[in-house]
């Protein structure tokens, strides 16, 4: 069954809507610490997510949100977990990157890489316990560095685990490159474990559904994992309130406070010859000229958009569904602020 | 009574175990011919062997035991938790917190721990005081084939991350494989009563937590655990001739430590000798320490650990490791 | 004087190391945009980024410091050592031991720690007392900008593995980075004197392993280290309107203990309060309660740490970290 | 320059006698603990330690000796560090498999793996303290499953450092054939992790030493690390006194201690059925089975015999060579085995 797009767009919708209120909450300084949304992933989360069914698992990254509301979790929870309230999802106690939700098998860590591992240990329970059920791990692209990850693959391959590892590629880790770090390919070294190999642009839901949709019948049917390599953007950079988005932003603002002590180190006495302190400038500037040109600040590049450009020769269907998520959200909202129960 | 070996009786109360929860799975490095035992009554489907991706397998059995089954992971030697720290330190250990009390990884990590075969400092750590340093983990460092089978009956009944140390000195079949390869040249000063002893016919859990008072004495309270407790109990022995009497405590249990069972037994004697095999600081022997005197209770103290990385000569790795003379000396000293 | 902010300081004091000393590098995860400032100065030769490979570079540091290099190693989070401890565990540590005292690796792993910006429980442990249970490793935990830079020259000047701590509630970079996002409607508990103060026109090492003693006070000692050492001056200070006379230590360095200095604060007011972020059991509380016990000293005693994996939410973290409340009630406890 | 064989041969069968004299040692209870021969595997070993220079470094494993012997460190301290003498290499405190000599730039570790991380930060530390010069990794297949090994080949990778990755194939992880938990292929593996690759047969001590001079010559040279697939066998099994060899030598004697708890095992109440059970049964018997048919136990892949075999057509200097080897690791473990100093 080809996916129904409706459908795929409602879920993507619903997780964008969320996280933007999100935002303004932590804008509003109601949420604390560090806070990753998935927007900008959507296409993949839900092409993923669309393909699973009742004891199927998830190991989550440090997004981990989008993944949890569409796969049906009470988004009411989700928000008050993430304002810290006792009858929050996990009791307040797990905050943003550490969302868990046992009745739909699903597991956050803020620790990169480790959902391998878990994806790993959801898979084997599901060969013994729920024959025919599957395990995803989401993670990005930094991830695919990190020993665990690497060597979870090739458990999953030689003790063939219904696992999909879905690596959702923006190019970034943090202010990082991942082409600067990375060496030979993802896929390449995906084979090299063992494991088969998909790529897709990951601002496609339909291309992601499909592609998802094959390797996650393969798991079912004992054919072993599957590394899905697809593309994406992060709107807000790393996390909110991320340096370089906001240097890109207001660079008026931003850039005083990052070029003066730059200039004074630069003059200071000691150290390098000039041409290496002029290659660590080059360095610097590069890094937030490719923030301000980066794609992950082109709109073009937006799931959300690009599904919904082919939903709009059906204009009427297409307000009503989006009317009827705002007000969910809006109410989900609503709901999550009142009052603390004490 | 049966009488057993040590890894026999663990082997063994694992197999009722097995027997009776079929969520029951084993895996790690060689296990299909370190548990063949196993192997043949339970089959390949529950002894898995794995890669040396320790990280990959131990991450796996924490989720795994999230998602229902009771893995029993083994690890080759304790020392080796350090490529994979963050399955305990960051996963299994915190779960049930993240989940607000909801969910539980009820896995249990059983590793052969400590020293005395002249493997060197990278092969004979013991790290029970590492790992309980971790709020969520439950760790047990059984001394006798008795003790052995019945905690592994209770770690695996736990409903949380179990660590369940080995010690090799103990081990009829590790300290073959690792330190005397079958020769008949090499002796090693094994524990009698903890290497081999009496069993109960079937398997009762041993209560987690609770300490077991190998020997009562006045004068010197001894707490200590596994191959430390046999110490112990000879130095003890040995110090009768002197008119000293020595208690010893089996705390059998590192975390959750019984204490209600330290206090009692030094609030006795006013003497507390902690004996641990594991690095002297900021483990268990200090820890013992805070626990007698945040009760109020004061005592004279000292302790017999291990101060230093383990070294391989096995006369310097006798001096290291806590022995029946530096016990005695400080038993001594507490006397004083 | 000059005065700093906190991680301010400790680049500056690391700046002036490697303008003398060209043996110096630095990197880890982002570090070309994290030292941008080193950057410019030192070239992308001396200061370079990772791949989320922790095990990979900090055992790649232990060995270039090995080699003659002396390697600053940044990490993200201590919580994350748990993905490569090994390299700490089995290799840093037990170099110098192993090769008879002929060989050391004097890397500087610098590493931020600590909580109280709600970042949730695997984002804000310290774990100073589990790094300082083995032995062969230095840990550093400064308190104020001057200490940062001071013990961060020593750091680089020191012959072994050295783990640099970092607090994130006194680090104004991390803790916009992290907490902040730059935000107005976010307000953490900063301790002033820790996050700006005084510093030397020219960096000079502040020694290993010396305490230092931030408040003289007769009737209790509060022995703690970074931001514990803040909280603690101020329910010393509301302390004092009770009359009740609170001294308090700051250690400065977690291993190697300041064992003297401990001992002379508590053996005056015999009164002993550990204020310890890090994980109560089988840490640091523990251990300075068995160097006071060791010495023959007796005392009262109690500890305010933290127990539990730390919460999420601000209020249920503000009341699982140290605080000046609890600290208060612990004092008023050992007064009765 | 191509090699010298007579010299290979010298280095090889150096460590081939002393290793024989440690195994005896280790028989007559005067060495302690585990001990891991490389008896098998000196073709590699001697074919790569002959690139060296001064200024390189080498990472070892479980497996040092022979390497730290070519490499030139001496073999009296050596011997005495085995018997844990207090003037031993390492003052007794490391033994075998904590061979370190600062001298050498050669650090052992037991950590299986920990060989890649040692050799990249060596490299590094040469990138700026010693151009030119090389760090070896020497490591087994087994290793190649640890995360913080395949880490280091990316490490490698993307700091382009002068790293010659080494992996002596034996086919064996102590019981377990790496076949079986290893997917994908380990060549793959390491081009996935952006490094070169280049296999040979490392019974074949010349085509070791080509290889490892290309390699080494390319490190040299700035152009980055590779990685060497050289198959071998390791004669002793794991480790002396391995339980698999023994049973191989001595079934008669072996197999009852093995063979009674297995059958009372198999035939207790509770458990399997008698399908699983006998499945079970067959991968124990296989492990037995093809440790004796392994050719770990066929001397025709002995590396020392074979390149013996092309010298003896100088009979007169091979056993003149044969001869004064003998002689020095005679002289060696009497030097060696002379009183401790106190
Ligand atoms: C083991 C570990 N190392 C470092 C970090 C810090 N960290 C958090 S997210 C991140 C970048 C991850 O990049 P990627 O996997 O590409 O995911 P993305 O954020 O781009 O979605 C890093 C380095 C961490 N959380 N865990
Ligand atoms: C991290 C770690 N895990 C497990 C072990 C136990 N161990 C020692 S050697 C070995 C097998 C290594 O196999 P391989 O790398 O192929 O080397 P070989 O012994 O065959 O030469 C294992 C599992 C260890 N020393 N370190
Ligand atoms: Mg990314
Ligand atoms: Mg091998």
């Amino acid at each position: 069954m080809p996916p129904d797009l409706w459908t795929l767009y409602a879920l993507m919708l619903k997780s964008r809507l969320f996280e933007e209120a999100v935002a303004k909450l932590w804008h509003d300084g109601l949420i604390s610490g560090e806070m990753h949304l998935g927007t900008g992933e959507e296409a993949i989360i839900a092409g993923v997510v669309a393909n699973l069914r009742e004891g199927d698992a998830m190991a989550l990254d440090h997004r981990g949100t989008a993944a949890l509301l569409m796969r049906g979790v009470d988004p009411v929870l989700v928000a008050r977990e993430l304002l810290g309230y006792p009858d929050g999802l996990c009791g307040g106690m797990g905050g943003h990157m550490h969302l868990f939700s046992k009745e739909y098998l699903a597991a956050s860590s803020g620790i990169v890489g480790a959902e391998g591992p878990a994806a790993a240990g959801f898979a084997l329970a599901a060969q013994y316990l729920r024959p025919g059920s599957v395990a995803i791990a989401f993670f990005g692209d930094g991830a695919m560095n990190q020993g665990m990850l690497m060597e979870s693959m090739n458990l999953a391959s030689v003790w063939n685990l219904p696992v999909f590892f879905v690596c959702k590629d923006d190019g970034w880790a943090i202010t990082t490159k991942s082409v600067e770090v990375t060496g030979g390919g993802l896929n390449e070294r995906a084979q090299g474990l063992g494991v088969a190999t998909v790529e897709v642009d990951g601002r496609d839901v339909s291309a992601v559904w499909e592609a998802a949709h094959i390797a996650i019948e393969r798991a079912r049917s004992g054919q072993g994992p599957t590394f899905l390599h697809a593309h994406c953007v992060h709107f807000e950079g790393h996390l909110l309130g991320f340096p370089m988005v906001r240097i890109a932003d207001h660079p008026l603002r931003e850039m005083p406070g990052i070029a003066i002590p730059l200039t004074l180190s630069i003059l200071r006495p000691g150290g390098a010859p000039l041409r290496d302190r002029l290659a660590g400038l080059r360095t610097v500037v590069a890094s937030v000229l490719s923030t301000m040109r980066d794609p992950r600040r082109d709109s073009a590049n937006d799931p959300v958009a690009r599904v919904r450009a082919t939903l709009e020769s059906v204009p009427v269907r297409l307000h009503e569904l989006e009317d009827q998520s705002q007000k969910e959200i809006d109410h989900v909202f609503a709901s999550a602020l009142m009052e603390v129960p004490s | 009574m049966r009488s057993m070996l040590f890894t026999q009786a663990i082997d063994d109360a694992l197999a009722q175990a097995m027997a009776d929860n079929p969520r029951i799975i084993l895996f790690g490095e060689d296990i299909p011919l370190l548990r063949r035992n196993l192997l043949v009554r339970f089959g390949p489907g529950r002894v898995r062997g794995t890669p040396i991706s320790e990280s990959a397998f131990l991450g796996a059995g924490v989720a795994a035991a999230m998602a229902g089954l009771r893995p029993v992971v083994e690890m080759y030697m304790v020392d080796f938790l350090g490529v994979c720290a963050d399955a305990l330190l960051n996963h299994a250990s915190k779960i049930e917190a993240f989940s607000g009390g909801k969910w539980t990884a009820p896995v249990v990590v059983r590793v052969p721990c400590g020293g005395g075969y002249g493997d060197g400092g990278q092969h004979e750590q013991s790290l029970w005081g590492w790992l309980a340093h971790i709020p969520g983990l439950t760790v047990l460092v059984p001394s006798t084939p008795a003790d052995g089978g019945g905690l592994m009956l209770a770690a695996l009944q736990h409903d949380g991350p179990v660590i369940f140390l080995e010690h090799k000195l103990l081990s009829e079949t590790w300290l073959e494989f690792l330190g005397s390869g079958a020769r008949s040249t090499v002796q090693y000063d094994v524990p009698a009563d903890g290497a081999k002893g009496p069993v109960p016919q079937n398997w009762e859990p041993v209560p987690i937590g609770k300490a077991f008072l190998r020997r009562a004495g006045g004068d010197v309270t001894i707490v200590s655990v596994g191959v430390g407790v046999h110490r112990a109990l000879e130095a003890a022995q040995a110090l009768e001739t002197e008119g000293i009497s020595v208690g010893v405590l089996d705390l059998r249990t590192v975390s959750p430590l019984d204490n209600a069972a330290v206090r009692e037994v030094v609030a006795l004697t006013g003497r507390l000798l902690v004996v641990d095999e594991d690095y002297e600081g900021f483990g268990l022997s200090g820890e013992l320490s805070a626990v007698v005197l945040e009760a109020g209770i004061s005592c004279k103290y000292a302790r017999v650990c291990t101060q230093t990385t383990i070294p391989y000569a096995r006369q310097l790795e006798d001096q290291t490791l806590p022995s029946k003379l530096r016990i005695c000396a400080g038993v001594r000293q507490l006397m004083q």
